[in-house]
């Protein structure tokens, strides 16, 4: 058994999210732990690693203690390559020049779609989330590495409404909707990682996280989970991912 | 089938042919300058989340008690609640809508929306660009290529969706978003409204073109000179501009790129206020910081002088290195 | 008889057309005599008058004697108060901020219409010229003044190419070609002043200048010609016209 | 019908999937630069008439005697002449064509065009800017209002009239233009290709972002840091960039803001020479400057030490105030 005492699930959310990213890519990173994750990256592996910020952003090296509260403040420009229009880096991403969108999210479905705008029926909610912001123009444009909390009632078989596209019914449904680029590459969460199935485009277990178990997964899992033939078993993180992260988040904003 | 929301093309004319656009000056007070925006118009806020937001314009509004203002933003934070909370709007354009990513939901946003007392219609981020800029351009739409397969487009009638006539391909076509005034707050401008923005820009050059009328609030006034002296620093010209008001701290509590950043302990106390109660707190809120101060400079008093030093201190941090 | 060897038709041409600019306005000028008569205008009577090149200039005081070659070139951003993109600029004029379009002109026609790209069949040309450059932008989206020289090649009943549009075919054809703003307003050259009918929109002599009769006019233009009913003697040059003028263009580049 | 000039969604994103995008050092000779640019291939040229023409790379282009090319530009003075005389290009893409107002008509263009040799494909200033605009932006076409009415649309059936569905109104659909490569000279730039443009920037951020390679000549390379000082100045972002030459008066004899006006003896003399014997003259032209010279120094030497610092001192000027 691993000892999951070292670390919160937020932090091994932000290291495992790290991971993901390779030096020289060039990342659509939403705040939180997108942001947190993507600058340990920076920090650790990846120096070319070019974080762009829907605020306007391209190239930042966030400060670590500074993280910005939002991607629209100024600490997202520190030491930037270029700072430009909302609508102009998000267009960025619809020429194609960005290669893994980086995002949170609140409810995801089997096939990746994600909702941050409604819970219950969007003509009369039960909860009226704060919307897409870029959610659904970066999961629409590129490809996406998800961050989040893994509850049953945020893994449902069907978002109550399709904020941010992942393959919508799943098999060539999304680029028949319009989309023919991009995709959900993985989905992090503090339990395991998650692929999509070349063909169905149903989410699919890639590696457990240290001590957990594929009933752990699948019992806070809303839909029934399929997994890889050969499921890997997360390293776990070393203490200097840890030191790095608590170094870059000391006030944990996000941690 | 036509769609009543865009502008015709000869009104969209007709209504700029009739703005003064001569070189001019037109500083005034935040009082005058609300003049130009009269209940039930289209409002165009500048900036966006907790940065160069045009606080001290919104904070005259509400004074005045307007009424049935339809907003539209990049993204809404503490603003939106302030609109809806104060009755000054009961309909808001924008991309996403809560206090702040710190802080989760906005009880005040969901109790309006969830109650039907106000409309939050929703776009993605682009989608908002892309209908400003389409106003700002004098055409009625412009295609893109996100929005498509999702809910949120099912919810909006208002764009089209078509066969690329060049390749065939699915696109949507957002439409043209034209506010009858735009509320934009500046690092510094000019008299006559030639305006430079420092750091992140946002939506706002387009937002000042599609406009019908521009108020701009500004952190100090310069002169036409220096203005002249470089003149690619300019983002927003003259010619849009209808009013000029210098209005030091105008964005406080929120931010103002290289100037100061958000006043995050007044924020905290405002969030903790109106999400325990969104009918009382706010109520409360809204009288003690916006009905009772005599000026904008008792406002910035009342969030306090160290909390704007140090936000200040923060905000010029920027440019240390 | 009025001493016409006081000025050349180069120096008339600038003058008058300067004559019809008014303070306050904001003005898309081309480069040679727009941009001669603009500049003339702003010093003489009309400091607040804006002038906009396609470079991509608002608001331009260009120096006497620093004239710009075109107008894509630095001279044309002297003390100017914006410098954008040159799309943007035109941009500008869709959007309906410009109150008048200011150009030259190669040949025009009895509907305002310029031809600035083929002499002769467009696929096989006995001349082909420079092209619309912005002319088209500016004549389809403002009203235009237009200062050219008269002759009869140059004033011709149809022009071979329909470069920059007046009012097309006459009538209502503009408004139905897509273009419901804008038109053609005066016509300036060194014999007479210009306007349009309302209804036909036939181009018709509003004034001539000193010491040219109708005669004159006639006789250098290459269709019949319609008179204004009460047809006004244009001032001559001043002495302190000519003067600015001269002070503005020493090296004598466009006059 | 479909339009074969515009790029399908999916080529588009596959060409640039395979670039390398990475923050990596980009420096290399003009000799090296040139081997992105391949005969037939689709080249945008970057600033406009004689301003910040990419002069250099041009000079690099004929002297390595690339061939059908399709070049595009906003407005085009020699540098149509040097591409059609020497070869290079036999079809240009623009709103205007001649060596300069001061000069009349160019022969070398008459001649290539009215004797069949070339083509000159004329679209609206606004509609070249809007082609490149739909390019850098990922859309198969941008509307626009100009045009419409002309022979200039009738000439154009790779633009399509249609009638809005929001207003009912006449449009014209502009088709996306993205070059194979572009060729883009600015003041400053970092060894990644972060690129600063001072003064007029004409359609270069369009046309940088709409290309699929591009090759940017420098008057100087500056350090990363510098530009991370002030990131809001930059205009091209290093992902978008796959060469980056320093060519100190990269721009000779033509403009570049700032540092040096047009040096307009030599036009004038290049302009007499070409259009008496558009054939033997420019013949002789491209001898004596293009292909003689053993580098760009020495085609400067050329035009002349006195010329070149009459044309600085000038350029300069513009900041004397």
């Amino acid at each position: 058994m691993t000892d999951t005492t070292r670390y919160t699930a937020a932090e091994i959310l932000a290291i495992l999210s790290a991971r993901q990213l390779k030096d020289g890519q060039v990342v659509f990173a939403g705040v939180g732990t997108p942001l947190l994750a993507a600058t340990l990256a920076q920090r650790l592996r990846c120096p070319g690693l070019t974080i762009l910020f829907e605020g306007g952003v391209v190239g930042a090296f966030v400060e670590p203690g500074k993280l910005p509260p939002s991607t629209n403040d100024q600490r997202c420009t520190k030491r930037a390559n270029m700072v430009l229009g909302s609508a102009d880096v998000l267009l960025l991403l619809q020429r194609g020049y960005v290669d893994i969108g980086f995002m949170g999210g609140a409810q995801i479905d089997q096939f990746g779609n994600l909702n941050s705008s409604f819970i219950g029926d969007p003509a009369a909610p039960k909860t009226r989330l704060p919307g897409t912001g870029g959610g659904n123009d970066i999961s629409s444009l590129t490809n996406m590495i998800v961050a989040m909390k893994h509850e049953k009632r945020r893994f449902v078989e069907k978002v109550d409404f399709i904020t941010s596209p992942g393959f919508i019914r799943g098999g060539t449904s999304r680029a028949e909707s319009g989309l023919p680029a991009g995709g959900m590459f993985r989905v992090i969460t503090e339990l395991a990682i998650f692929g999509f199935d070349e063909k169905t485009r149903r989410m699919k277990v890639l590696a457990l996280n240290p001590g957990v178990s594929r009933e752990n997964v699948q019992d806070n899992t809303g839909f029934d989970l399929v997994f890889d033939e050969q499921i890997a078993i997360t390293e776990p993180p070393t203490e200097h991912e840890l030191e790095t992260l608590r170094s870059i988040d000391p006030e944990r904003m996000f941690i | 089938m036509l769609n009543a929301q865009v502008e015709p093309y000869q009104r969209l004319r007709e209504n700029l042919s009739q703005r003064d656009r001569s070189l001019r000056e037109k500083v005034m007070t935040l009082e005058e300058a609300a003049s130009f925006v009269q209940d039930g118009m289209k409002v165009g806020i500048g900036g966006s989340t907790m940065s160069r937001t045009p606080m001290a314009m919104i904070w005259e509004l509400v004074r005045q008690r307007r009424k049935n203002l339809s907003c539209s933003r990049a993204i809404t934070s503490t603003d939106g609640d302030i609109l809806f909370g104060s009755g000054v709007s009961d309909h808001i354009i924008t991309s996403w809508f809560a206090q702040g990513i710190l802080w989760g939901l906005s009880k005040v946003m969901r109790r309006h929306v969830e109650q039907g007392l106000a409309r939050y219609e929703e776009w993605s981020h682009m989608a908002v660009g892309m209908r400003f800029r389409a106003g700002g351009m004098g055409v009625p739409f412009l295609p893109i290529r996100s929005m498509l397969g999702s809910d949120v487009m099912d919810q909006r009638p208002e764009a089209k969706q078509i066969d690329c006539p060049f390749t065939g391909e699915k696109l949507l076509l957002v439409p043209a978003l034209n506010p009858d005034v735009a509320l934009i707050h500046v690092q510094r401008c000019d008299a006559y409204g030639n305006a430079q923005i420092d750091g992140l820009q946002f939506m706002d050059i387009d937002l000042a073109l599609a406009a019908n009328r521009v108020i701009l609030t500004t952190e100090r006034i310069v002169s036409n000179d220096q203005i002249r002296r470089a003149p690619d620093q300019t983002k927003i010209p003259f010619f849009c501009v209808d009013a000029v008001v210098e209005v030091p701290y105008g964005s406080a509590p929120h931010e103002c790129f290289g100037i100061y950043e958000p006043m995050l302990n007044h924020m905290e106390a405002y969030v903790a206020k109106v999400n325990s109660d969104p009918v009382e707190g706010m109520r409360e809120y809204l009288e003690r910081y916006f009905y009772e101060p005599k000026s904008w400079n008792e406002y910035l008093a009342l969030i306090g002088m160290e909390e704007v030093l140090d936000a200040s201190q923060k905000g010029r941090s920027i440019y240390n290195d």
